[in-house]
This record gives C-alpha cells, structure tokens and sequence, in this order.
C-alpha cells in the first residue's frame, strides 16, 4: 500500500508539485509549437514525461544545492526558479534571454539559483559536478552537487572518471540519472553492457538506488534521502529514476524506433494525470483546483512566449562580449 | 547523370564501397537502427547486417580507437563521429594513435580507416555544437583530410577515403547534406585526393575555399561578375594532402588571393594558406593576401547574431571588393 | 637579483600565488607526494597541505573539468597536466567548457583557472610524447595561453594567470626547465599578457619565437651579428592575447621577418603570425615572410633524426641569411 | 600445497618459463647501464620485477593471439618472439631497430610476432585491444587479444568505455592489469576508489580473477584458463596480478615514495630465485643449469648491445618515411 500523501508533506508543497509538473509540460510544448512555427532554431529536446523526476529532485534537495544538468533542462531550471519568460526569450534567441540568448535551449544558467548549466556535450557535466562539489567541500560549505544525465551518458569515460575521482576525494556528489531508455534512437540494453545503471557503481563502492521515476513522491523521497546521505557522509550517492520521454529525442526525431505498445505503456504511467488522481483522490485538491492550476500554466507560458517574441534580438557588437572578463 | 544531394551522394559512395570490399564496415552512435542521426547511413544496416554496421556506445575516443585495432588487423572501418563537435573527446585516439601509429611503428601497419563527422556552423545549435574544427585536424602529420563542397565530390571522394590504405578524416557539413548536385553513377568515379578543383575560371582574384565556403565563394564570384571583376574560385577538397600547385597557378596569374576558412581565424588553416601563398608568390601578389574567417568567438545561438561569426557570400565578396580597390 | 632556473621560477611564482590567495589549489597526477613530474611543485604538499595540492588518478579530461567546476565555484584551480600530450584526451574539456562557459551561458560566470602543461620536443620521447600542440590552445577563443621563454617571464607569466579571471593555458617547455636567468624576488613581479617581449633589438630583420625557439633565435641572433646582421627577435611570451603590435612595428622597421614555431608546420600558428604579417606590412615587406616550423612529421624517436625534426640555432640563422640574400 | 610443477607442464617448458625470466631482467638491467652511459635516451621504465607476469601470460596466449602493451613492454615483445638484439637496437634508435628507431623504448612493435605495440599514453591500448579483437571475430579467426596495462590505467575513460564495450559487443579481449600498486609515485588506494582492482569489473558484467604475479606458474594458469574462456564464450575476460617493479617508476625515478621495508617484502618475492628454487627442489634443473642459462642470457644480451652499438644511424631522409603509404 502506498503512504498516503499527506504523511510524507503539506498540501501546499503536494500541490506544488502538480503546478510544477503541470508547467514544465505545458511549457515544453509550447516549445515545439515555437519551433514548428520557426520562433525557435537548432536543437530542441523536449522534458515531457520526465516531470516527476525534475519536480520531485529539487523538490528534495536545498535551495542552496547545485544543479547541473544536460541539454534537456528547461523545466530543471524553471522548477530551480527561473523565470518561464526568460527561459522562453533563451530558446527564441533574445537578448532578454537567461543567456542573453548566447546559450539557446542546451545551455541555460542562472548562478543566483544555484543551476549550473544546462549542457550539450555528452558526459561534460560530470567532473565539473565534481569541480563545483570540490569548491563546496573545500569551504565548508553545507551544500551538494546534483549532476542530472541520462542513460546515454554513463558509457562516456567522464562517467567513470568522475565516479572515481567523486568517491576517492569524498566529494558531495548526487548523481541522478534519468533513465528514459533511449540514448536517441539507442535502447539501453544495447549501450550498456549492464542496462540496470545503478548497479554499474559497484566498481565505485558508491551507494546506489533505483525509483520510479513517473512517481513525483518516490523521486522526492529517494533525492532527499540521497542528499542527506551525501551530506551526513560527506560522499556522492546515486539514483536511476527510470522514466520515459513522451516525445522524440529532439524536434528532429519521429522516434520510430520505439513501439506504440511500448509508448502506450509509459503513456499510462504519465506522471500528471496520475498524481492529480492521487491528489483528488486523497482530497488534497478538487478537480476545479487542478483545473486552475492548469489554466494558470497555460497563461504563464503565453506569457512566456508574448514575452520572447517581444524582446528584441541581441546587438551585432555583443558577438565580441562575455568572452574574456 | 542523375541529380541527387550531399547526403545521398556519400550514402551511394558507402552502399557501393560496401558491396564491392567486405572487410569494409561501419560503426557509430545511432548509425544502424537509427540510420545515422543526419540519415547518411540510411539503407546500410538493412542490406549488409549488423555485423558490418554497427550501433555503439556514446564513447567517442573508443569509436575511433576501436577503428584504429580493426584497421590494424585488416579491416577498412569506417567510424563515425555524430559530429565533428565530439571529435574533440576522441583527440587522444586520432592525434595520438589513427596519426601517428604507422610511422612510430616504423611502417610496419598500415591504418586504412575512415573517420566521418559531419561539422560547421549556422544551425544555431550554440557554442558546443556549431564548431569547425578542420584546423586540428589539417594540423596533425599522418592524417589526409577531406572536405566535399558538392555532391559529386562528396561520393567521389568517401570512394577514394574508403580505398586509401591511410587513416582518413572525413569531414561533411552539416548545411550542405541536402544541396543538390550531378552525381556520376558509375561506382568507380574517384575523386583522388590532394587535386584542388578549379570551380569557376577568373583572372583578378584567386579565392580559395573549402567545402561549404566554396559554395559561397561561387556564389560571391557570380554577384562579382556583374561588377566586372572576375574571380577564379578553387575548392580545395582535400585539407591533406595540400594542392599547393593549383592554389599557386592561379595566383600567379590573378595577383590576388582571398581565403575563405570557416573556421576561428586564429591561428586558423587559412592562415597556413595565406602565409604558404606569400612566401610563394611575393613578387606576383598585387595586394596582400585577404583571409575571410570566422570570427574569433565561442558560437553564440541567436540566429540574428550567429549569422556574423560566420563567412557569408557578402563578406566574401566585400573583401574581393576591397583588395581590388586598393592601392599598393 | 638572484639567479635561478626556469623550474624554481615556477615553483616560487606557485608558493607565492598560493600563500597571498587561500583560494588556489592545485591537482594534478602526482603533483603532491611525488611533487611533480618535473618537480615544478616541489615543496607545495608540505607547505599548503592535502587540501590545497592534490594528487589525482590518471584522468586528464576530468583533472580538467573538475577545475572548471571548481573555478565555478569560486576557487582558483591550477590543474596541472604531466605534459601536453594528454591534453589531447582533455580536449573536450578544454575546448567545449574551459573555453566556452563563459561566453555560452552569457557571461555570467568566469573561470578563474590555469592548466599547466609542460610541452614541446628535443627529448627523445617518440611520436606520442614530443607533440607542440601550443595551435590547438591558440586557434580556440576564449582561453589565453601563455608560454614563458625565460625563468623571469616564467614566474612573472604564472602569476598574472593565476590572477587573471579568464582560463590560462599555461605551457612550459621542459627543455627549458633547467635553464637560468635572473628572477625578480618581489611577490608583486607580474609580467602582463599579451606583451611580447624584444628580446634583443636589431635592425635588419625581426624574428618571432616563442618559449624554446626564442632562446634558439636568440642564439642565431648572436650567430648572425658576426656576420653583420642585425636581428630584432620577438618573444611572444603570450600566444593569446597576441602582441600583433609589437610585432608590426618591428616588421615595419626590418621590413624583413621570420617566423619560428616548435609545431608542426603546416596549419601551425606561425601561418597565422606571417599572414598577419602579411596583411599588414605589404607595403614595407622586401622579402617574403619566411617561417621556421617543426617538420610535418610524427616525432622520431632516434636522436638522429628527432634533431632535424625541430627547429635549431642553424636553421633559424640559415632563415634570416637566405631572406637577407634573396632579390626581390 | 602447491601442485608439483611436473603435473603442470613437460620439464623443458618448465625451464623456458625460467630462461625468459632471466632473460628478461638481464636485458632490463643491461638497459639500465645503456641508459647511465648515454646509448639510450628518453623515457626508460624496466619490467625488472614483474617477469612472472609476461612469462606466465605469454605462454598462456596461442602464438596467434594479439598482445597490446603499454610501455614498459620490452620482456613482453622479447618474449613473445621479438630478436633482443633488434630491441635494443630500437632503444638506442638505430637503423636496425624494431621500429627502424622511430618508436624507441616506449613502442616495440612486430606484426609478424602479432605484437601490436608498445602504447605511451596510458589506456590508449584499450580500444585498440578492441578494434584488433573485433577484426579476429569478424573474420571468424580463433584468436583474442591480449591486452596489458597498469593499476594506473584503469581510471582513465577508455577502460571503462572499452570494458563496456567489449563486454556489449562480445569481443574475444583478455584485460590483463599489472598491478604493481603504483602509478609513478601514486599508491593505488590513492588513485583508485576501489582499490581491488579486478572488483571493478562488476559493472560490466565481466568475470574476473586476481593472481598472484610473482607466481610465473600462477600466472600462466591464470591466463591459460582465462584465454580459454574467452575463446569459448567470446566474450572478455578480465585479470588481475599482482606484482611489484623493483626499480622506479622510470629511469629518473628514485621511487622514494616506497619504503624500505615495503621493497624488501617484495624483493623477497622475486620471481626468479624463488621460481629457480621450485625448479631445483623439485629436480627440475641443477644448478649448473640454471647457471648456464643465465650465463647464455648475459651473452645474448652482450650480443644485443654489440649489434645496437655497432648498427648505423637511421639517415637524414627517413623522417618523411613511413608516414603515409
Ligand atoms: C559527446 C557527445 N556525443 C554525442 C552527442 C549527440 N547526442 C546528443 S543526445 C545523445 C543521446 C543521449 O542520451 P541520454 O544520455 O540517454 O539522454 P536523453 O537524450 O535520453 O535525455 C547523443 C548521442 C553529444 N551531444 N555529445
Ligand atoms: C594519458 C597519460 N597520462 C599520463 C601519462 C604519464 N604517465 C606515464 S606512466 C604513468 C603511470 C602509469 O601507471 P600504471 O598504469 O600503474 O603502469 P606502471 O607504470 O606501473 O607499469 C603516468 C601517469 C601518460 N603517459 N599518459
Ligand atoms: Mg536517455
Ligand atoms: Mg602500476
């Protein structure tokens, strides 16, 4: 039997987690319309279905904690406290951008909220998660580093170095890794040579656990128990939180190479409507309630867009700024 | 001849390299199943099976490493990198090993293998995924480098890589895969490397380019010719070996040289080009040699500003322009 | 002022930084117990303790990458690498982050880090240990990189990057690690970036070197005067950013240069230098730009040949002699 | 107790395993002495020490196996085949050499011997071992590749990406780690999160074994069986043995950061004395015997150095060889 929701938080922070869940999707794809209609360019790789695992993560850690994540990170930066119209302004290039529109929808950042970056290199968030843990340690600063991947990325040798290095040196490290199963079109039995991924720390000696990553709770619960963990012993601590992405890797892909059976499983293990049922169901909010904070989302990231499409373009001279100090 | 694109033309020229050798495979990051993430290995699993073309891990150093054993043991793999981007993490197994292992061994192997990686700028797909990083790679003894600029010469010179017994970068850009070309279908069309081709004829100024420049180097040199000036456009095709000759010739006779390079132009190859230029031809230039170049900056995503850091045709015929107007 | 060798220059210039600033630390493989391949770190465990002088395992691309964390945090690592060959399996942090955080997530972080490396060839390593890779670091905007020819600009170079708020690649030439000079004492001693040095003032050409080939220029500078000609030689002392000024005033006087890299020649950074030369003395150059470069080979091992393989006194001066006696 | 030499193999491969041990480490401290007198530069790192290991292994592997080294891989070519006298030609960078000079101490090659090299960059051999293991599958050979390396490597990114991958793609490899428990001047309990080092295999699924590596017998039964597994399954197999270099890490190495006490320990481990002791015990060889063999080394490596030392320079031309075909 499931813990009922009220033992485990507040309503407001049960509700809050709808909210999030209910903006990072509406805020995703809204994203894909933007760049069907040619307001957004490159790359764009889209967080639906994943929500749980953004939402119940931050929810789990310290305001304090770094965030770093790869480049399918706006709603990890929202959820941290971005702002929706900033992050959209970011993805359509504007100099109103988080990045001043120098980054794009792989690279968002903001240091007052502790996110660290978004980034595009497979792999490349890993030392530097240990860097930003290292810099914590060193000051004695009560904080941790929670370094997000997916399950592509923990064949790249990073992986393993930053593993080794994170658990030699004693370094606050939460790795979190976003098992959706698919590396683009690779299915992870067929990357992995061990497709269950919190196993492969064994060779660490690094504390592992694996959680449903399409339950809100059950990833609030595993982060914040792994990050007292890293906290209390001073050493990094993983979770795989198996989920799945509703949609292709990026715009680009049909994703054709997963089945409409296997699609309509993940489908019913939404992580949205789901919990909304658990939240009606254990009174904690009324349908008009969850109605609500869907309307709210909807007009937040039209807001977003109305924003980013007012905003204007970065000046030609600002090629040559933000490089050198 | 049939007219077909980029993409299509170095599809034909692996399907038939691959019919004719099989000790040629391939092997990637979403190549098989996938079909390659820019679809240039479309059809390949289905007709030569998964032992001959091969999904992989998203480990870059061990993609070309692994090529580098196999072409060691007599295979002729052809790896590819997802982009030129990631080349960067598998720097240790090219510069280290794909270049050097023939000649520290003394000659004693050969490394006939193939490293493609689609590259170049103008997608705004930010600072980690829009770079040219041809210089690192002309800049590494042991290594040929090719660069198509059209169709043609996209299957015609994959053809000549495939064969070669030396390990090979290839490079294919990434806003050109669906330019359109005539493209011979006979399956022993080479393009041998180390022959710069003369795209367009001229005799006031030389521009030297490579694969995506050189099609706006053609570009720059038809809206110049309305202006009477007349330029000789040369696409290099292959960064290594050089056809110094054929760059030389022509400035020789034209006096004037502009070289495009899409990548950073510091300590860029152009610089190569415009310094090898100027030692060779010192009595003839009329007017310093002119390098277009990216700019010197991390790619920034916004298209409004992407778009400067980069060559365009009205650069480059800005500074055809500007070397015929001044005076020395 | 006190005589010492480039290698305790160094190390005075790291145990000064590090006592005036709690926040340098430095890591690298066997930087502390052992103290340094090169024992450029001599002393430093026992002085600043485990905390701040690291040893790490064998993982270049993540000594790297944790000093940019770490840098993002608010430190000011100095990650050292044993030598510049492994860079290339850092590459990718070196390139895609070190370089471009700060421009890619708009400028609102900095990375105050140094990566040392010692580099460059002479001492019978073979193919894998003797690369040059000084253009890789040069052709990517948004690192600096110096490399000090001698023991003052060692200390003084180090200490300005250690200072300064941008990433350093700092090389250093192990050939050079013994030499001697005089060493200002003062804790305040900064040698600026981006100022060449004129090492020896001439009149009849200019030669720009860097690191080792400065030494070596200098030593044909001193050649040459005997047979009356009079050589200004340049130190560039920083690759980025590039004294181009310096440089073209002297040009301009000698109207005659020649450029001296440890690389590789072709697409090496003496290309970029001589084009720029090019560029911009067109009117005054008599001679063409003439390059000394390290040969297009991957480094033989044997003694014998390894010599020819770089640059020396004698093929600097035969450089100059050749561009003095040529008509144009 | 220890199974009798005699029921393991026929007396004359008993004393080729103690022939190649001592020929081993006559040609390494003859290096040595090369070194001090200037014949040869560069990097010298001798094996003095751990022959046990490539006798053992060697004689474990078919004559068709590949072998991958890192650089301290001069008993391992010598004994797989390779003419001493041609090896230290090569370390003295003459004409005659292996390499013809161009690779030096550091990569000792021969294809005819399917020596595939001497690697200076740790972990290099990794994929390579791979590629070569990939080549032989393909072709449906009955060959694996043997693949040595250090303690020290195993934390670099291409173990683990080669590891997995030769695991996923089920690659005749056999991984043989030489841990003589030190990388330079680093302790592996200070490099390595997991300092058992054939443990770290788990998170690939890849059985492992640990031996003794002063043990020549051991090893080779070690290797024998493991070489054997990989030929039957396919798959790779993974060693570890442990072992010890009595001298520094390399020539300029003084190895202070070892203790006295620790080195007699292992001195009194030494694999030839006390190998020569089982042998003789067990009336395998006399006395004279084994001291005919080491009198026929000294000769042989004499000769090595004569033929080095009088061999021609490589010319001037022969820089621009071998590069490209
Ligand atoms: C080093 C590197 N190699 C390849 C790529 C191309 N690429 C982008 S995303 C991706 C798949 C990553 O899969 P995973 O880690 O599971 O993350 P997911 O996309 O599922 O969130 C690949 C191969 C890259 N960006 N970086
Ligand atoms: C990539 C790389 N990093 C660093 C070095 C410098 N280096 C040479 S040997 C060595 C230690 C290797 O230790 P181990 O693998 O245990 O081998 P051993 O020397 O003990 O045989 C190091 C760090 C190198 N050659 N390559
Ligand atoms: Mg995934
Ligand atoms: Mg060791």
């Amino acid at each position: 039997m499931e813990t009922k929701l009220r033992a485990i938080l507040p309503d407001h922070e049960l509700i809050r987690f709808y909210e999030q869940m209910v903006l990072s999707r509406e805020f995703e794809e809204s994203c894909a319309e933007q760049y069907t209609k040619g307001h957004i360019t490159g790359f764009l790789h889209l967080y639906s279905g994943q929500e749980a695992v953004a939402v119940g993560a931050t929810a789990g850690l310290h305001r304090d904690d770094y965030i770093l994540s790869a480049y399918r990170e706006h709603p990890q930066a929202i959820i941290r406290g971005a702002d929706p119209r900033r992050v959209m302004a970011e993805l359509f290039g504007k100099s109103t951008g988080l990045c001043k529109g120098k980054g794009g929808s792989m690279h968002l950042f903001d240091p007052d909220l502790n996110f660290m970056g978004g980034y595009a290199i497979v792999g490349g968030q890993f030392p530097i998660a240990c860097g930003l843990a290292f810099s914590a340690k060193f000051r004695g600063e009560d904080r941790i580093a929670a370094c997000f991947f997916g399950d592509g990325a923990v064949n790249q040798g990073t992986f393993h170095e930053s593993l080794n290095w994170a658990r030699l040196w004693e370094l606050p490290v939460l790795f979190i890794c976003e098992n959706n199963f698919y590396g683009i079109g690779t299915e992870v039995h067929r990357s992995s040579a061990l497709a269950s991924i919190h196993r492969r720390t064994c060779g660490y000696d690094i504390p592992a656990e694996k959680v449903d990553g399409m339950d809100v709770i059950a990833v609030y619960k595993a982060v914040k128990y792994g990050a007292e963990k890293v906290r209390e012993t001073g050493m990094p601590y993983f979770i795989e939180a198996t989920t799945y992405r509703f949609r292709g890797h990026s715009m680009a892909d049909p994703a054709k190479y997963r089945s409409a059976a296997e699609h309509e499983v993940w489908k019913s293990r939404d992580p949205i409507p789901n919990y909304a049922k658990r939240l009606l169901e254990e009174g904690i909010a009324t349908q008009a309630q969850l109605d609500a904070i869907l309307a709210k989302a909807q007009e937040t990231v039209q807001e977003a867009v109305r924003f980013a499409e007012e905003s204007p373009w970065p000046e030609d001279a600002s090629v040559y700024e933000d490089i050198y100090v | 001849m049939p007219e077909m694109t980029y993409r299509d033309a170095l599809n034909m020229a692996l399907k038939e390299e691959m019919r004719r050798d099989p000790s040629v495979v391939t092997w990637g990051e979403d190549v098989a199943l996938y079909e390659g993430s820019f679809k240039v290995t479309r059809g390949l699993l289905a007709e030569f099976g998964e032992e001959r073309v091969k999904d992989t891990p998203i480990s870059e150093n061990t993609i070309v490493g692994v090529a580098v054993g196999a072409a060691m043991g007599g295979l002729r793999p052809i790896a590819e990198l997802m982009t030129v981007n990631f080349a960067l993490l598998a720097m240790d197994q090219i510069v280290d090993h794909m270049a050097k292992i023939r000649s520290m061994f003394g000659g004693q192997v050969n490394l006939p293998m193939v490293v493609r990686m689609p590259g170049g700028g103008g997608s705004q797909l930010g600072a980690q995924h829009s770079q040219s990083l041809e210089t690192y790679f002309m800049h590494c003894p042991g290594l040929y480098v090719a660069y198509p600029a059209t169709p043609a010469d996209a299957k015609g010179l994959l053809k000549s890589a495939i064969r070669d017994n030396n390990p090979v970068i290839f490079l294919e850009h990434e806003l050109l895969y669906n330019s359109k070309g005539e493209v011979p279908e006979d399956p022993e069309f080479l393009v041998p490397f180390g022959q710069a081709s003369v795209m367009r004829p001229g005799t006031d100024a030389t521009i030297v380019a490579y694969a995506r420049m050189s099609i706006l180097a053609q570009q720059a040199a038809a809206e110049l010719e309305n202006d009477g000036i007349s330029c000789e456009v040369i696409d290099l095709r292959t960064l290594t070996p050089l056809d110094t000759e054929t760059i030389m010739a022509s400035v020789q006779r034209t006096g004037r040289a502009v070289v495009v390079e899409e990548c950073w132009r510091t300590a860029g190859l152009g610089g190569h080009i415009a310094a090898t230029i100027g030692e060779n031809c010192f009595d003839t230039l009329r007017a310093p040699v002119k390098r277009v170049s990216g700019l010197d900056v991390p790619m920034p995503y916004s298209r409004k500003i992407e778009r400067i850091c980069i060559p365009q045709t009205e650069t480059i015929a800005a500074a055809v322009r500007e070397l015929m107007a001044a005076k020395y």
